[in-house]
């Protein structure tokens, strides 16, 4: 019992951090219609970025801050760069989709080069180890930050998305884009301010795993896999649907792990996620499918 | 597939060209020359290690050919880059076979070396393995010589002393690698066999740093030890283990060396590497390192075992063929090495290993056991 | 629902039953139903196409027209009602299926499969499927080519009869706008359809442009081809109709012979005054 | 094996990263059946079936999905293949491997010399390349083009576009099929690291590059991105950090093709 409690709450700690990552690839695809594989890059660049500062003598918050400053700022680089010429030309998903697959490559293997393909460690940081008791339960202080940040970034960014004249601008573009278009919404500013938003946002659990494991450059795909599955199982274009099931994913991982062997458990994992998809397309938590096209 | 099928039309147009042109310039030179191959991993992940194998054959190589060669034979070797990649390692050694003509090769890495072996065998060619352990590796190919202890020597030693000084309930950690996978079924055969019973078994994701349900799960077996092979960041191992409460005593292999921050006692097995103070001077001069790697030194010592085939062969009289090599090295059998004498029985060779108790508070060796 | 019901307002709804033409129905739509979100497109829907003849479906924008044309098609699942074709239900066919059973159709936005040769566009339409399968194609390589031949001469045949022979290899792309209309005509024509659907086949057309496809229509009708064609200018509905479906707000106001229904004010205020 | 996607993707407009997935269950259905002592034929059709019968399976989400799922599930598909190559290990030999996988022997001559294993590859490529132009001069060929163009006007024209998708499916799974077979026979040796996403990535780059849906493109692409290693071995980089350049700049290719030519070098428009 002791043992499944533990294992649920590191689930739901693994989950948090899955959630922001689901919820701001919605975010993008919805708003954008580009399927931002590209995102798994920066939140490792995130986590890299922050090892850095943090390594040259920065205090950790700063380290954080300007982490996910420099992450929203290459999102910005991307959509402007790379993203917009694209769209205007209105190339194909196909197109598009291609280019976000170079993109990871490049930011990954730019990352391998810089900081060595090994794994690294926050080792400046001794606190990282230490950890909370709650009864019987243990949770390191790097869980427990990522559970509040993720927490609050996501709150925020639903906040931002419902509250906000610019939110309530990008949802105009997301629900129909040629009508933004001659509503004079300006969708390419909008884009980018998505982007940027959610590029920023991702940092985060790029940064908190990576304090509480270790970063490597390659592993994020397989992390955004998970996290896209959990946004199409809630429903493309709800975001806390992402986050839930995301955080349902996260514990449910960890518990598949008590009963078969861990080496099953990925891709047990995508394959009840195509099934899911064969059964029901429209995901758990909408009826209607909305996909930005 | 389009791109294996492009490697194989170029090598293999390579392999027409090339022995012309060679042959026209070198044929004087030929006379007195023996080529020998290596394949390590020169680049990639796994690149630091390559480079320290290669510094140690070279430095062996350069010493003997200083020396006037063996019986006036200078020795050069081709060194091919696998990146610790099998299907680079099939490419690598055809191309050290087939272009080159090599009849002897230093291979590295478990994955390349098993992948070459059949090769080996059909082309009869002999493969000298410094470095890879893993236990299939006493039986890929007769033309097949490990100078190092493989995988299951290691583990029958550490089970043994395990089963008779740690207790008799056990638990596996190991990652879905080959060699992790080979080691828990290493482990379990030779800890069974020793009377200890296994009460638990668990694997993490290759590559994964998400490591705490499986440390979990172990330490909740509540095992008298655990027996860690896994090569995922040690460093994040022992982190993650730290954050585990009462996780058990840690035992291993060479491997999975060196447990750095574990928080707990670990035991493990080493394969003692020396050479004398006088080569390892020589070799830091040489190479402007600070001390000499342990690759660097196996390469070299099994680079002296080579070389003494090969002079035992030209003493005789007989040609250079991997045939002859194979033949010779059991007719010699044993070799004087800084080391001690090691000996052939079979293809692997007897080494003499150590277990290590390391604490948080150092190092200590407590036995020196020979196999 | 019983689409003999007559509902409200649409007092000018007759049941299929009362008229009964001299010629045969190939096609009876009855109590079409179709709903997008909230939004009622089709609503009990009843008409029917009497063999042989030229029917248009008239009516103002959103009428429901191309919907009634994607569910007879199979592009759409209706939600309640049938379509019968000689009788037999076409409701749960696929849109192959019910291409071979003869009732094929053109698109508005033309559709054609632009990078291909106008010729080739007709080919692919064609209803002959031998040589169809990947397994002819490699394994039989001369015969293959041989129905590609025998098939290009029935593609070519065709053209003709739309005029536009002169024009098969050129890329669908390099063909004026009219030309891309008739071809769209051929491509329908070539799935060897008993009931063309045509969807707006002159809308944009130029003076000539439009008279020539007047003719190719006629033509069709002469050769014994079943049509119902959504056209909006009532002097062409007057010159190529033999009858009228008057549509409005997914129903069907009217029935009958040019002359009557289009003189009728009432549908005249709706088509010209109602519809925006 | 560029052959096979260019197929997938070109032709019919289904995007599927999971072509190495593909190519390893050919390779190791080749190794298997061939190391089960079945003659070369026997082992080759074994190998294109079950690549073919996989590949129609599997593309059935593509076709009742939109085209950005289809791209997860090939992703998971990829992560299963790869999972079941390392864990199925009675029949994979797991991370290990297969090794010494037996070359054809047929009219007395063993195919195990490099000569003449290019004379069985460069057969096999003649023969993958003529049946391709075969298939795509066909009417068939007209088809499939179609239905990549405008599927709903296919449909409309009567032609089943489920069956043609599956077809197409089908013949690509047979191209990767033979793609693994050959290179199972050319290496002796498999193992799962070698049927890994990065592959994939590889292949499509390959492709991209080359161009897609033309077989000019399938041929060119592959040779262009052989030349980048030797490029690259030019410049003065730590050995350590060669594998990471390397697909850095496959990468850097793949974005700026999208960009300035995504129809690659011969390709025609995706």
């Amino acid at each position: 019992m002791q043992l499944i409690l533990q294992l649920v709450l590191d689930g739901i700690v693994h989950g948090c951090a899955l959630g922001l990552i689901a919820m701001t690839f919605s975010y993008i695809y919805v708003t954008t219609g580009i399927f931002h594989v590209a995102h798994a890059g920066i939140l490792t660049l995130g986590g890299y970025l922050a090892w850095y500062f943090t390594g040259v003598g920065v205090p950790f918050p700063v380290a954080v801050a300007i982490a996910v400053a420099g992450s929203a700022a290459v999102g910005v680089l991307i959509q402007k760069g790379v993203y917009e010429p694209l769209m205007k030309r209105r190339s194909t998903p196909l197109v598009q989709l291609i280019a976000s697959i170079g993109i990871v490559a490049v930011i990954q293997n730019l990352l391998a080069i810089v900081f060595s393909p090994n794994v690294l460690q926050f080792e400046m940081l001794p606190w990282r180890k230490s950890s909370l008791h709650l009864g019987s339960l243990d949770i390191s202080y790097p869980q427990l930050l990522t559970v509040i940040v993720s927490l609050v970034a996501a709150l925020g960014l639903l906040l931002f998305s419902s509250r906000t004249a610019l939110g309530r601008r990008a949802r105009a573009v997301a629900s129909n884009r040629s009508f933004a278009e001659i509503a004079r919404l300006r969708p390419y500013d909008v884009y980018v301010y998505v982007v940027a938003i959610g590029a920023g946002l991702v940092a985060i659990p790029g940064i908190f795993l990576g304090v509480d494991q270790a970063l490597q450059p390659y592993s994020s795909l397989g992390l955004l896999l998970t996290a896209v599955i959990a946004m199409i199982a809630g429903g493309v274009g709800s975001l806390p649907g992402a986050f839930l099931v995301a955080l349902v994913l996260g514990v449910l991982q960890n518990l598949v792990l008590a009963m078969v062997p861990g080496r099953w458990s990925q891709a047990l994992t995508f394959a009840i996620f195509i099934t899911f998809i064969l059964m029901r397309p429209t995901g758990l938590f909408r009826i209607r499918m909305q996909r930005a096209s | 597939m389009m791109k294996r099928i492009r490697i194989r039309l170029m090598a293999a147009g390579m392999a027409t060209i090339l022995p012309l042109a060679l042959w026209s310039g070198n044929a004087a030179a030929q006379a007195k020359e023996i080529v020998l191959g290596a394949m390590l991993p020169l680049t990639g992940s796994a690149a630091q290690i390559g480079l320290e194998e290669q510094n140690g054959i070279q430095f062996a190589t350069d010493k003997v050919n200083a020396a006037g060669g063996i019986r006036g034979y200078k020795i050069r070797i081709v060194y091919e880059d696998t990146q610790g990649k099998p299907d680079l390692g099939v490419l690598a050694f055809n191309r050290l076979v087939d272009l080159h003509q090599v009849s002897g090769i230093f291979t590295a890495y478990s994955s390349v070396t098993l992948a070459t072996a059949p090769l080996a065998t059909r082309k009869k060619v002999f493969v000298l393995n410094p470095a890879a352990q893993t236990s299939k590796l006493a039986t890929a190919s007769p033309y097949l010589v490990n100078t190092i202890s493989l995988a299951k020597d290691e583990v029958s030693i550490i089970a043994k002393y395990a089963a008779e000084k740690l207790g008799k309930k056990a638990a596996v950690y190991y990652d879905s690698g080959s060699v992790g996978i080979d080691l828990r079924d290493e482990f379990k055969t030779a800890f069974l066999a020793a009377g200890g019973t296994i009460v638990a078994d668990e694997a993490v994701e290759f590559g994964n740093t998400n490591l705490r349900p499986t440390l979990l799960k172990i330490a909740a077996a509540k095992p008298d030890f655990v027996f860690m092979a896994a090569t995922t960041g040690p460093g994040v191992t022992g982190d993650q283990i730290s954050q585990i409460p009462d996780y058990p005593t840690a035992i291993g292999t060479s491997f999975f060396a060196p447990f750095k921050n574990y928080p707990v006692t670990v035991y493990h097995t080493l394969v003692k590497s020396s050479v004398t103070g006088e080569t390892e001077k020589e070799f830091n001069a040489k190479f402007k390192t600070p001390d000499m790697a342990f690759f660097s030194r196996e390469y070299a010592n099994a680079s002296q075992i080579m070389f003494k085939v090969i002079d035992y062969l030209l003493e005789k009289g007989r040609p250079v063929t991997g045939e002859n090599l194979r033949t010779a090295l059991f007719e010699v059998k044993t070799f004087d090495t800084p080391n001690g004498k090691i000996s052939f029985d079979t293809n692997t060779a007897r080494r003499e290993v150590e277990i290590h108790k390391l604490t948080p508070a150092g190092r200590t060796v407590v036995e020196k056991i020979a196999h | 629902m019983n689409p003999n019901v007559i509902t409200s307002g649409g007092t000018f709804v007759e049941s299929p039953g009362v008229r009964t033409q001299a010629p045969t129905a190939l096609l009876v739509v009855e109590g079409l139903t179709k709903n997008f979100g909230g939004f009622r497109v089709l609503d009990a829907t009843t008409f029917s196409l009497p063999e042989g003849q030229v029917t248009c479906l008239v009516g103002p924008n959103g009428a429901g027209k191309t919907t009634a044309f994607d569910c007879i098609t199979g592009f759409l699942k209706s939600d309640a009602g049938s379509i019968r074709l000689r009788g037999d239900e076409l409701i749960g066919l696929g849109r192959s299926d019910i291409v071979r059973r003869g009732v094929a159709r053109s698109f508005q936005n033309l559709r054609l499969f632009e990078e291909m040769s106008v010729v080739d566009n007709v080919i692919v339409c064609l209803a002959d499927e031998t040589g169809n399968d990947p397994l002819t194609a490699v394994f039989r390589p001369f015969y293959s080519a041989a129905v590609l031949r025998r098939k290009r001469e029935k593609a070519l045949a065709i053209l003709e009869q739309v005029e536009l022979a002169h024009k098969a290899e050129d890329h669908v792309t390099q063909i004026s706008f009219g030309q891309q209309k008739l071809l769209c005509i051929a491509r329908v024509l070539a799935t060897d359809a008993k009931l063309l659907l045509l969807d707006e086949p002159t809308s944009g057309l130029s003076a000539t442009a439009l008279d020539n496809m007047v003719k190719v229509i006629g033509r069709l009708s002469a050769s014994g081809k079943t049509l119902l064609v959504v056209e909006h200018n009532t002097r062409i509905v007057r010159d190529i109709a033999d009858r009228i479906v008057f549509m409005h707000q997914g129903r069907v106001l009217a029935e009958g012979d040019p002359q009557t229904v289009l003189d009728r004010s009432d549908l005249v205020e709706i088509y010209f005054g109602g519809g925006h | 094996m560029a052959l096979s996607t260019n197929f997938l993707v070109g032709i019919i407009g289904i995007f599927s990263v999971s072509q190495a997935a593909l190519m390893g269950v050919g390779a190791y259905a080749y190794a298997g059946v061939a190391m089960a002592g079945m003659p070369f034929p026997v082992a080759l059709l074994a190998a294109v079936t079950l690549c073919a019968l996989l590949n129609t399976v599997t593309s059935l989400p593509a076709l009742r999905l939109a085209g950005d799922y289809f791209v997860i599930t090939s992703f998971g598909l990829q992560f299963i293949a790869t999972a079941v190559f390392v864990n199925w290990v009675q029949v994979t030999g797991g991370s290990t491997g297969i090794a010494a996988i037996p070359a054809p022997r047929m009219l007395g001559i063993s195919f195990e010399e490099p000569q003449y294993f290019v004379i069985l590859s460069s057969l096999a490529l003649a023969l993958a390349s003529l049946a391709y132009t075969l298939l795509m001069r066909s009417s068939y060929g007209r088809v499939l083009h179609a239905v990549r163009l405008n599927e709903l006007a296919a449909g409309a024209a009567g032609r089943n576009v489920l069956k043609m998708k599956l077809g197409v499916s089908a013949v690509s799974g047979i191209y990767a099929g033979l793609a693994g077979a050959l290179y199972a026979i050319f290496m002796s040796y498999i193992d799962p690291s070698s049927f890994e996403i990065q592959q994939s990535i590889v292949i499509l780059t390959m492709l991209v590059i080359g161009g897609a849906r033309t077989l000019a493109g399938s041929l060119i692409g592959p040779l262009l991105l052989l030349a980048i290693p030797q490029v690259l071995s030019l410049v003065h980089i730590a050995p350590e950090l060669l594998g990471p350049t390397r697909a850095l700049v496959f990468g850097a290719l793949l974005v700026v093709f999208m960009l300035w030519r995504p129809q690659g070098i011969a390709g025609r428009k995706i």
